[in-house]
């Protein structure tokens, strides 16, 4: 995504997001963010419902499976389903 | 100067009885058989056949289409006419009995009767008389393609 | 004064339209003859509201026509349902002859237009005699005076297109042999009972029970008054008569005339052949059921196919007749309540579709679905009028068109016959496509460019609204309907007992 | 009568349908602060009516109750007002008058099933929404618009048809017509369920969203994605609280929106299969049917209204400028429409459920009430399907359109009617995020909850972080799926394709059977129209006019019939 902010019009002025280095910094900023959410686990008390609930950033690595089980769902998903854009016009 | 001078002459000397029988029947109504539609029919009976005899434009001379089609309409509103009066005067539609109030013969019975059917022996005869100029003053409006 | 008056509207209400008409035919200017007719049109259906009222607080209302009481005279009898049919008969009468000056001036011919308003009021007379009376013969007389005058208002469509001539002829046969069927029927009846006054046939033939003369006196009666009232398939005098006859005519008469013959055949039915069902039974159930079916759908599926505007709604009159003769053939208070509530609210939606377009061919010259390309932009005002009495035709909800299939719909649940529940949804859907294909016509298709035709005249909008309006009014507020057809459907029901 | 009839005239949702009929004649130059002023005091005047039922009218042996205000049908009926302000300042640009009656007179008509207070009632308001929102789909005047117009208009009118017969059996059995709780045990009971299930597009029930409200216009997008579904909502609401088929209906809507999402290239298109996964939510906590999750039902319904419709107008702002809504066209946008990319942020933070955000307040009621009664897999499903609604919602839409790869496309920035209306919806977001007691105080029971636990702050920050994270290794890897433009088969497969080409003959191969079977089909119905025609034309048996004798005939042999009947 970084590689094609060089198709920037020309006489444009590029903006922050141009430059890839502080596309990097966003992406550690996020991780030390989940590592900061993940680390807040062992400083309260719970009152889950359910078991599963007991293990340290549970949210954390369910959200994370969820998302690449519906991407890849989502491109299997794809093979099955796609058809070109004027199928229903034929 | 016309031909069929027999039917004519004959014809002259009919209409007259005929008309007075109409008078009869239409008079007698109340009392013995006949009234107002027969009565009606016998009139115009007197007309058609000096219509027929005499041509449409003698019969016209003797009384007009517009006369024959006002008449219509006065013999229902004749009719109509006694019973509005039986409710002005108080008693139910066509009550006759109070024309004549306080009479044990019924007399308004009698003129109820004779005043209804004499509306509907003008109207009959007009009506009559009336279907005989339709039909025999008729036109061809209808071309060939119409039908 | 007007008390003393208001004991004699039963009589006035058959007795005013009938002598103002000779007073029509005498007058030469017709916008007089119209103004009288105008009068006594809403003179009319102010008695008959009066009387509405008047049999709704003090119930049923019986006048002696020359003070000879029944079962010798005559006697006017109004009860529930006649009190609703005569407000009905009258009030599109009145609402009919608003509109008709400007249509009359388009369509008839100069000399036959005071006529024509002497015939509107004679055969308006006829159609409140008809419903008014108690007597049996009566009804015959009145019959013939409506439908003669009919015939000839029909004919007088001659002066706009030829056919109408050939139209009223066939009617004239049709509706003489109904009558005279009819007049065979009363005359077996009164062989058999020695009477002519309805309450007393109807006292005397439960006493009698069951006879063949009788049986035959059903048969003729329902027959005649079937022809009339063009039951499915003895209705083919009505597509010609409709369709060719002055559009004022064709407004009136569609709205009314086929409705009071409905109301005959229930008077008959029920209230002088008793409710014991020895005669109708079978004829209800193998004859009038099936009959009412199928005319359901042939001649919407008919209506659909047609060309002109106005046969089409003809066609579609034949179908609603099946309706109310699918309520009858119940003989349930709430198949008798649907038919009523029926009769009522096809009165108001077919006077609303035909007067619309009588102001289409009063600018169009033409009732052709095809003609009508665009019209929605000339006329707004007027097909939006279509397009509300369409849309109570079909049925939609807020229309009185929902009311009576609601009704129907529950009258057929409630005899156990869902079947027939379904059927009706199915031929309302009928009704949606052929009046959907003159929505499209007049408001999906381009109006040709040479167009002149203009909005119609107030004259024609203001009543064509108030009909609409009323398709509306009583489709919101049932109550009013309903309660009476309930109340009309019970008494006849209970009129045996 | 004047007593029913007064009410009625003032009947709130009246002001939005008469109102909105009146829009064209009142001059251009008006008619916008006449259109705006009709919710407003609309939503005035609704709210000056104490709870209590009014305009009754008798019809038949029933009572209509035209007009309910309660808990329930408040909150529904606030945000509809809300909403349709919303939408009216949105479309300010507009001058195309269908647009502006149907976009005013079309939620007046859903607002009107909302107050229903009888199943009549609802069901006149339920066709009336039907029909009056077509013309939006028509709006967009282009051909395939008519056609999925007519499409949805079937499907609409079906669905009344089948509210209709329900409630026909319905009264005839009970011999009532009260909307209210009803159980689901009985086939009247089930026709009606169905009914609310097709509007409110339950799975396999649901396409007609995703085919028809893409084709509106940009404006009419919106209005649409509002109210037809949410009255839906309502009315299960109203109907089927605590009916236990509903949790199971709703968390299958709640997933299967997702994959379809993911691989859906039209961003508005992505946006109605989020309605779905949306609604899914509410029809779970709808089936749960304790008052907390009805309180969670609504608050959800309520803040779904603005953060999905604040999305929809930043998509159709980017369509308005851009002329295009295909993920794969679009990309970069934000260097020409910052405050439009920021507000759409807003709305992607909002409907993922962060923290501060009118999402994170309302979902966390619908996420205790399923954890409350300890229903596991539902539990893990919502979670899940929260995942999915980050992915699609949350990241795709803003992702793809405002930043990915730059498509060089440069444009202005939205109108000022559009960037009101979404900034109007950003406020709500953020300020019923930050302090929900007033969205609290108007749902349906009174409760005592508290949204910002650390528990719920914590979890729900990991759970939507570690899903980003997911994103952001996916893309960097180079596995997250390209945008492509294309059409996804889904449900309506079965009737834009397998039904017009009829059941395919086994052995054939698909297409030669399709075009087979097509052109034999459509052969078939018109030989039958021709028969319909044939025997019921103008020139038919049926149709001709006969002479007086025919007539003669049939009075001779109906006559022989009755009299056959008679004497035996």
């Amino acid at each position: 995504m970084t590689d094609e902010t060089k198709q920037t019009q020309a006489g444009e002025k590029a903006t922050w997001l141009d430059n890839p280095k502080h596309i990097d910094y966003l992406v550690w900023a996020l991780v030390a963010l989940c590592v900061l959410v993940a680390g807040a686990d062992f400083f309260y008390v719970k009152h889950p419902h359910f078991d599963v609930e007991h293990i340290r950033n549970f949210y954390g690595f369910y959200g994370f499976a969820c998302f690449v089980f519906i991407v890849f769902a989502g491109k299997l998903l794809r093979k099955l389903v796609m058809r070109d854009e004027g199928y229903y016009d034929r | 100067m016309t031909p069929h001078l027999v039917l004519r002459v004959v014809t002259k000397t009919l209409i007259h009885p005929i008309i007075l029988f109409a008078f009869y029947v239409q008079f007698h109504g109340d009392f013995g058989p006949g009234g107002g539609f027969q009565a009606g029919i016998l009139f115009a009976v007197a007309f058609i056949l000096y219509g027929l005899i005499f041509g449409l434009d003698m019969l016209k001379k003797v009384i007009s289409p517009r006369a024959v089609q006002v008449l219509m309409a006065l013999g229902v509103l004749l009719y109509a006419g006694v019973g509005y009066a039986t409710l002005w005067m108080g008693g139910a539609y066509l009550d006759y009995d109070v024309l004549v109030p306080n009479d044990t013969h019924n007399a308004g019975q009698h003129y109820g009767i004779l005043a209804v059917e004499l509306g509907v022996g003008i109207t009959v005869a007009a009506v009559m008389i009336g279907l005989f100029y339709a039909f025999a003053g008729r036109n061809v409006e209808i071309s060939d393609e119409d039908w | 004064m007007l008390a003393q008056i208001s004991l004699h509207f039963p009589a006035l209400q058959v007795v005013l339209p009938l002598i103002a008409s000779p007073i029509c035919m005498v007058l030469r200017r017709e916008r007089a003859a119209w103004g009288v007719a105008l009068v006594v049109s809403w003179a009319s259906f102010l008695i008959a509201a009066h009387l509405l009222i008047q049999v709704l607080d003090e119930g049923v209302i019986s006048y002696h026509m020359g003070g000879w009481p029944p079962p010798w005279g005559i006697e006017y009898r109004i009860d529930a349902l006649n009190a609703f049919v005569l407000l009905l008969v009258s009030g599109i009468g009145a609402l009919v002859i608003t509109y008709a000056h400007k249509s009359v001036i388009a369509e008839i011919s100069p000399d036959n237009r005071c006529r024509f308003y002497a015939l509107f009021l004679l055969s308006l007379a006829g159609l409140l005699g008809v419903t008014i009376t108690g007597d049996a013969f009566n009804v015959f007389v009145f019959l013939e005076i409506a439908s003669l005058s009919t015939y000839v208002m029909v004919a007088l469509g001659a002066g706009h297109d030829k056919r109408a001539l050939s139209s009223s002829i066939s009617y004239l046969i049709a509706g003489t042999i109904g009558a005279t069927f009819f007049i065979i029927g009363v005359g077996l009846l009164y062989m058999a009972t020695g009477t002519l006054n309805m309450m007393d046939l109807a006292a005397r033939i439960a006493d009698l029970g069951d006879s063949r003369t009788l049986r035959a006196a059903f048969a003729f009666i329902v027959v005649g008054i079937g022809l009339k009232l063009a039951i499915f398939p003895l209705h083919l005098w009505l597509p010609n008569a409709y369709t060719y006859a002055p559009s004022v005519v064709t407004s009136f008469v569609a709205a009314t005339s086929t409705k009071v013959a409905v109301y005959v055949l229930m008077r008959f039915v029920f209230t002088v052949f008793g409710t014991r069902f020895e005669f109708q039974g079978l004829t209800l159930t193998y004859l009038f059921l099936p009959l009412a079916l199928l005319g359901m759908f042939v001649p919407s599926i008919v209506a659909v196919f047609q060309e002109n505007a106005k046969r089409m709604l003809a066609y579609s009159s034949i179908a609603q007749i099946g309706y109310m003769l699918l309520g009858i053939s119940f003989a349930t208070v709430a198949g008798l309540s649907a038919a009523t509530i029926h009769l009522f609210n096809h009165g108001l939606m077919k006077g609303t579709l035909f007067m619309v377009l009588g102001a289409v061919a009063y600018r169009l010259r033409s009732t052709d679905i095809a003609s009508m390309a665009g019209l929605a932009s000339l006329m707004p005002w007027t097909m939006a009028a279509f397009v509300g009495g369409g849309l109570s035709l079909i049925g939609v909800p807020l229309t009185v068109g929902f009311i009576s299939k609601w009704f129907l719909i529950q009258a057929a649940l409630e005899s156990g016959q869902w079947w027939i529940a379904a059927l009706v949804v199915i031929s309302s859907l009928i009704a949606a496509v052929y009046v959907w294909r003159v929505v499209e016509v007049a408001y999906l298709q381009p109006a040709p460019a040479d167009s002149q035709a203009t909005e119609a005249p107030l004259s024609m909008l203001i009543p064509i609204w108030v009909l609409v309006l009323a398709n509306f009014y009583f489709g919101i507020h049932a109550s009013l309907t309903t309660n009476m057809a309930t109340r009309a459907a019970e008494m006849l029901l209970g009129a045996g007992t | 009568m004047i007593a029913n009839v007064l009410p009625l005239s003032l009947f709130p949702a009246l002001i939005l349908i008469v109102g909105g009929m009146l829009i064209p004649l009142v001059p251009q130059s008006f008619r916008k602060v006449y259109m705006l002023a009709l919710p407003v005091v609309g939503l005035l005047h609704f709210l000056s009516y104490p709870f209590g039922s009014y305009g009754e009218i008798s019809l038949f042996d029933f009572t209509l109750s035209i007009m309910r205000v309660d808990g329930l049908s408040r909150i529904f009926s606030a945000i509809f007002f809300i909403a349709t302000a919303l939408n009216i300042i949105y479309a300010w640009h507009v001058r195309d008058t269908l647009q502006q009656v149907t976009s005013v007179v079309y939620p007046g008509t859903a607002l009107g099933g909302v107050l229903a207070g009888d199943l009549i009632t609802l069901f006149v308001f339920w066709e009336l929404a039907a029909i009056s929102s077509v013309f939006l789909i028509w709006a967009g005047r282009t051909e395939r618009a008519i056609k999925a117009s007519v499409r949805y208009l079937i499907i609409q009118v079906g669905s009344g048809v089948l509210l209709l017969g329900g409630l026909i059996l319905y009264a005839h059995d009970t011999g009532s017509i009260a909307f209210d709780l009803m159980e689901l045990s009985s086939f009247p009971v089930l026709l009606i369920f169905l009914a609310f299930g097709v509007k409110s597009a339950f799975p396999l029930l649901h396409n007609w969203v995703q085919d028809s409200y893409p084709e509106s216009t940009v404006s009419g997008t919106i209005v649409l994605s509002i109210f037809t579904t949410k009255l839906a909502v309502y009315s299960l609401a109203r109907g089927f609280a605590g009916t236990e088929q509903l949790i199971w209906i709703g968390a299958i809507m709640t997933l299967f929106p997702i994959f379809f999402a993911v691989i859906e290239d039209n961003l508005r298109r992505v946006l109605t299969y989020s309605i779905n996964n949306q609604v899914g939510f509410m029809v779970v906590a709808i089936g749960i049917g304790t008052p907390l999750a009805i309180n969670g039902a609504a608050g959800y319904a309520f803040c779904n209204i603005i953060f999905e419709g604040l999305l929809f107008m930043s998509m159709g702002a980017v369509l308005f400028r851009t002329g295009t809504i295909q993920a794969s066209e679009l990309g970069g946008i934000y260097k020409s429409m910052p405050i439009t990319a920021f507000f759409c942020i807003i709305g992607a933070l909002s409907i993922a459920a962060f923290p501060l955000f009118a999402g994170f307040v309302t979902k966390g009621l619908i996420i205790d009430a399923v954890s409350g009664e300890h229903m596991i897999w539902i539990w893990a499903i919502l979670l899940f399907a929260s995942a999915g609604v980050l992915e699609h919602a949350g990241i795709k839409i803003p992702y793809f359109a405002f930043f990915a790869h730059d498509s060089g496309k440069r444009c202005e920035e939205a109108p000022p009617g559009m960037l009101i209306a979404m900034g109007i919806s950003a406020v709500l977001c953020i300020g019923i995020g930050v302090y929900p007691a007033p969205l609290f105080a108007l749902l349906p029971f009174p409760m005592d909850y508290q949204p910002y636990t650390t528990a719920h702050v914590i979890t729900q920050l990991q759970l939507l972080l570690f899903a980003i994270l997911a994103f952001v290794v996916l893309i960097r890897v180079g596995v997250y799926p390209p945008e492509i433009r294309s059409t996804n088969l889904d449900t309506d497969w079965f009737y834009r394709k397998l039904t017009p080409a009829g059941l395919s003959v086994i052995g054939r191969g698909l297409n030669v059977a399709r075009q087979w079977i097509s052109a034999s089909s459509q052969k078939r119905l018109d030989q039958f129209i021709g028969r319909l025609y044939r025997l019921h034309g103008p020139e038919s048996t049926l149709a001709r006019s006969w002479p007086a004798g025919h007539m003669a005939l049939w009075i001779a042999i109906l006559l022989g019939v009755t009299l056959i009947l008679n004497y035996f």
